[in-house]
């Protein structure tokens, strides 16, 4: 039935995607423009869900961007809900001039936007051959933060000259807090109150949250509330009991923030089924320490590397989308990239993180070269090292 | 690098001065040194009690079978190779009060009053084998304790470049 | 009631934000991790939809990426549903070899992911003072595409040299078609599959659509079927009846294909009611032409310019973010931004644009200068110059 | 500037060839030279009583008030001042017959076969003062026909810098 009406009107309102068997879409009309978009019902991408973490479906995912809402998660008791009109974050500690400022004292600042990645420390999961992208390490993800730099609240605060660290806390039930060293603040955290274009959502932290480029995304506390200047580390247990990491003699590592260069292919990649032909061999690298410098690509298991194309621009800190021409004749193939970061960085094995660290290593910081196999019959298997 | 403050005024006037009862509210934290700890105090004996009424079903005790399906780690153990606990691994006793306080009970966190996060820590390290059941835990005596661990704790060594470490 | 389980398993599984009322979020468990993340409840950005199109919420937004659910939308027949199974892309006419192409054959090509806007030509609203960015100029957003150089299919398909002009051909209802200059084809149009990271959304085209960068967005013809290379244009209702513009001497403008340079403050504007003190002018600036050389903002209704300073990294055809400190300290203001792209051409008055065009110049490609008037109570509102 | 070929094969082997009947299901254009227009053909008269069947509703007559709320834009009106309308507008009636083949009526797109495509094209050009009642259209005389405005179209001429056009 039509409803006549001004120009140009259309007519089925409520007639969703799921309800239209469409033979040929050229001969119905659709449905009008709305006031949200939405997926293709043929497209379900989603994170994987553990009890306290959910990961990106990076095989799921084209480009750099991370969809806001499959952005891993990772949190120790849950989302917070915060009204926005009652959140505050409260500066004090070794400053001159303790201050408490709303979500509209935050976005009154000079604000700053920039393209980076959060991972999580944990990001490596292995032991079977049936393993995708996700699953062994679908705790990164990237996206264009916006916020206030915490230098320009630090200048509004006055950090004493003797502060040299401070602590970050979230208003989330598990309080959580994490201590970072000054000259990290005033290098380039941000204080970031938006992701890809619009309020940054309640898994990342809404209404703010603290970034602080390249390091282990526990340190970027969520539902911040608080940052304290201090002229020592607060020890918390996410930075004694968590967070760090045994190496040789007996050692833990502490306070190691950087999350260190590292590539993945995410195409072709299990439970994908190849076919012959041309194709590209797709991933990205990243690196906490800076630009990637170069991607290299084995397909015949680390034999000869090629460099792979990266996807301009290269950004700081950034997921870089790498690809290389491949044509798989048939026959078994392994296909393995490794990123090379500007300060010369080349990511390890699996075997040299253990030769330098010991077999007592632990899980945090892994970043060892990812080899999927390729199966006569075109399957791809993760090659897992442990 | 991302900020050119050259024509900033000194001071944007955002903002609202914090005042010490502000502050006073959220300052949870407590430091090695101590700083952050409140008044109060408590011992093994009065700490193991509410261990066992508000802690246990998700923590368990030594006698727990390893196979439990519990919901929070294993918080006490004498066996060897128990993984990272409290008595192997943290490096600092004050870090138990501070985490104690904001974060647990899990389900009811934040309920409990500085009096029995002594307590409860105060058990724990007695049956971490740090202290005895009668030592008092209080703002004095916890950032004096050496936890077994912390010698083994070293600063981040990886700078990037070539060597992998 | 707590469910046991494993390792840090929380237990509010069924407990949504909106039925949370929480007084002091650090004492209550938040929901765990999940499949997909959420927008916090107290934020609802939307489109403003009409009949014909929906806007994107401009004055909602930070930094440069449209949410994709928010990216603005223009149809003529609805938006269809399409199996990407069944999806196919075919093209012929002035080829050495016709060819059709599966989606899956498109993804396989040699990939290109790249950020730039889009803006549908008929992106200019006024008539009052009550007027949000959204209401003004809505009709332009900006995503993160990824896809398939057009002139890699060229390449395969062997366009002829004496080929000039393509048909673009969608599945839509509308069969929607335009003729593109073969050169365009050449230069940077893409056949994107992707947008934002994640197959590119039904209401953009899903599942491949054309993008001419910096072009008028009806040009980026999506759900593309079909392609038709030709000697000639072929005239069809959207490159004549439409999309065309009066000029002088009673002259119709054709085939102005590229959008002009332009800018738009977002913030301060309709309907925000403006606090005294310091604050960050905001907005975006864009241009089919190239890159956004500069943004001048000024504060006196045009008397003086200041220079803007512009986001990084400053993108060719791209929505560009720019930010002017300023100071209120009440009274009357009238806010004005304009962009110069990198031809030197400088975002014109609505006077101007009437004095080189005449009067009967229709509503297609106006970007005139936005002007918002700031009222001694703090009022803003815009000055239509219509 | 976005392609690297140097080291591409001459061919990636993708898609599959595209047969004549492939393109001949989906081939709708038509050019201004009248390539693409089909057989048959069709006058005023019998294109008059479909438009009085199938468009009416949302397109009115030339009698329909100015005030009507129309769902379609006004396709005949022989009023000065009447806007973008087929007889002061459309540069070449191939236009209209391609158009209103792929895209009308809005509510059952792409059902009128060819012939009534012409007649109702027919129609809309004698309505509009192109042709005569009897004057029949087909593949042959739709692309002779010279529309009033298109002597009025002239190419783009902005080309970026400083001048505002
Ligand atoms: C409802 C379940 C639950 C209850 C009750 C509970 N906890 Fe926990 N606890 C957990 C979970 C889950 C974690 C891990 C949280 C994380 O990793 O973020 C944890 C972590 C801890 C840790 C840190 C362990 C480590 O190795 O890092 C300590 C210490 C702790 N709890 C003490 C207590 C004390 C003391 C009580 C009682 C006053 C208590 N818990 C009650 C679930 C519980
Ligand atoms: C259900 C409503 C409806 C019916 C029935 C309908 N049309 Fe339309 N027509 C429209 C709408 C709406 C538009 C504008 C579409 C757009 O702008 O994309 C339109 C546009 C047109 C145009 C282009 C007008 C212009 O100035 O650009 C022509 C020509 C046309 N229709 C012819 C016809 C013919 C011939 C029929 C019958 C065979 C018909 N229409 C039946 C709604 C209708
Ligand atoms: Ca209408
Ligand atoms: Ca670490
Ligand atoms: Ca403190
Ligand atoms: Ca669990
Ligand atoms: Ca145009
Ligand atoms: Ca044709
Ligand atoms: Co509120
Ligand atoms: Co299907």
């Amino acid at each position: 039935v039509l409803l006549k009406s001004s120009y140009g009107q259309v007519v089925q309102k409520a007639i969703t995607h799921a309800e239209l068997k469409i033979a040929d879409p050229t001969k119905v009309l659709g449905p009008p423009p709305g006031a949200l978009g939405t997926r293709s019902k043929f497209e379900t991408p989603v994170k994987k869900a553990s009890d306290i973490s959910s990961r990106t479906p990076l095989q799921d995912l084209f480009g750099t961007i991370t969809p806001s809402d499959l952005h891993y998660e990772r949190h120790h008791a849950g989302v917070p809900v915060i009204d926005p009109h009652s959140y505050s974050l409260t500066i004090h500690g070794m400053v001159d001039k303790p201050l408490v400022f709303s979500l509209a004292d935050l976005k009154r600042f000079p604000s700053v936007t920039r393209i980076f990645f959060v991972e999580c420390s944990g990001n490596y999961r292995g032991g079977k051959a049936e393993m995708t992208p996700q699953e062994i390490c679908g705790l990164t993800s990237q996206s264009e933060w916006t916020g206030v730099m915490l230098s320009t609240l630090f200048r509004e605060v006055g950090v004493k000259s003797k502060a040299s660290w401070f602590l970050a806390e979230g208003s989330d039930a598990a309080v959580m807090t994490r201590s970072v060293p000054v000259n990290k603040g005033w290098e380039d955290a941000m204080i970031a109150y938006a992701q890809n274009g619009e309020a940054i959502r309640p898994e990342q932290g809404y209404p703010a949250r603290l970034l602080l480029p390249g390091w282990e995304g526990n340190t970027s506390v969520k539902w911040l509330r608080r940052i304290e200047l201090s002229d020592q580390p607060f020890m918390t247990r996410e930075e004694t009991a968590k967070y760090t990491e045994g190496v040789k003699d007996g050692k833990i590592r502490q306070f190691s923030f950087v999350m260190d260069a590292r590539s993945i292919i995410t195409y072709p990649a299990y439970p994908q089924q190849l076919q012959k032909g041309w194709m590209e061999i797709r991933g990205i690298a990243w690196s906490g320490r800076g630009k990637i410098y170069k991607v290299e690509v084995s397909t015949n298991g680390g034999k000869t590397w090629q460099d792979a194309r990266l996807q301009d621009p290269v950004l700081d800190k950034a997921h870089t989308a790498f690809r290389y021409l491949w044509e798989w004749k048939g026959g078994e193939a392994e296909l393995l990239s490794r990123a090379i970061d500007e300060t010369g960085y080349i990511q390890p094995t699996m075997k040299q993180l253990t030769d330098a660290r010991g077999q007592d290593m632990g899980g945090y910081h892994l970043n060892p070269v990812t080899s999927w196999l390729v199966q006569r019959d075109g399957k791809v298997l993760f090659k897992s090292e442990k | 690098v991302y900020t050119d403050s050259a024509n900033w005024p000194a001071s944007f006037g955002l903002g609202r001065p914090a005042s010490s009862s502000d502050i006073a509210k959220m300052d949870l934290d407590v430091r090695p040194d101590g700083k952050g700890l409140p008044v109060g105090e408590g011992n093994a004996i009065a700490g193991k009690a509410i261990y066992l009424t508000k802690c246990v079903a998700c923590h368990g005790t030594d006698t727990t079978s390893g196979d439990a399906k519990l919901l929070g780690p294993v918080l006490i153990s004498t066996k060897p190779g128990k993984g990272k606990t409290i008595g192997n691994y943290w490096p600092y006793a004050t870090t138990l009060f501070d985490y104690v306080r904001r974060a647990m009970p899990y389900n009811e966190p934040g309920s409990l009053t500085n009096e029995e996060v002594y307590q409860v820590t105060a058990f724990l390290l007695q049956a971490n084998k740090i202290i005895g059941e009668q030592d008092v835990m209080n703002a004095k005596t916890l950032p004096k304790l050496v936890m077994p661990a912390q010698k083994r704790f070293i600063p981040d060594d990886r700078k990037g470049g070539p060597e992998v470490r």
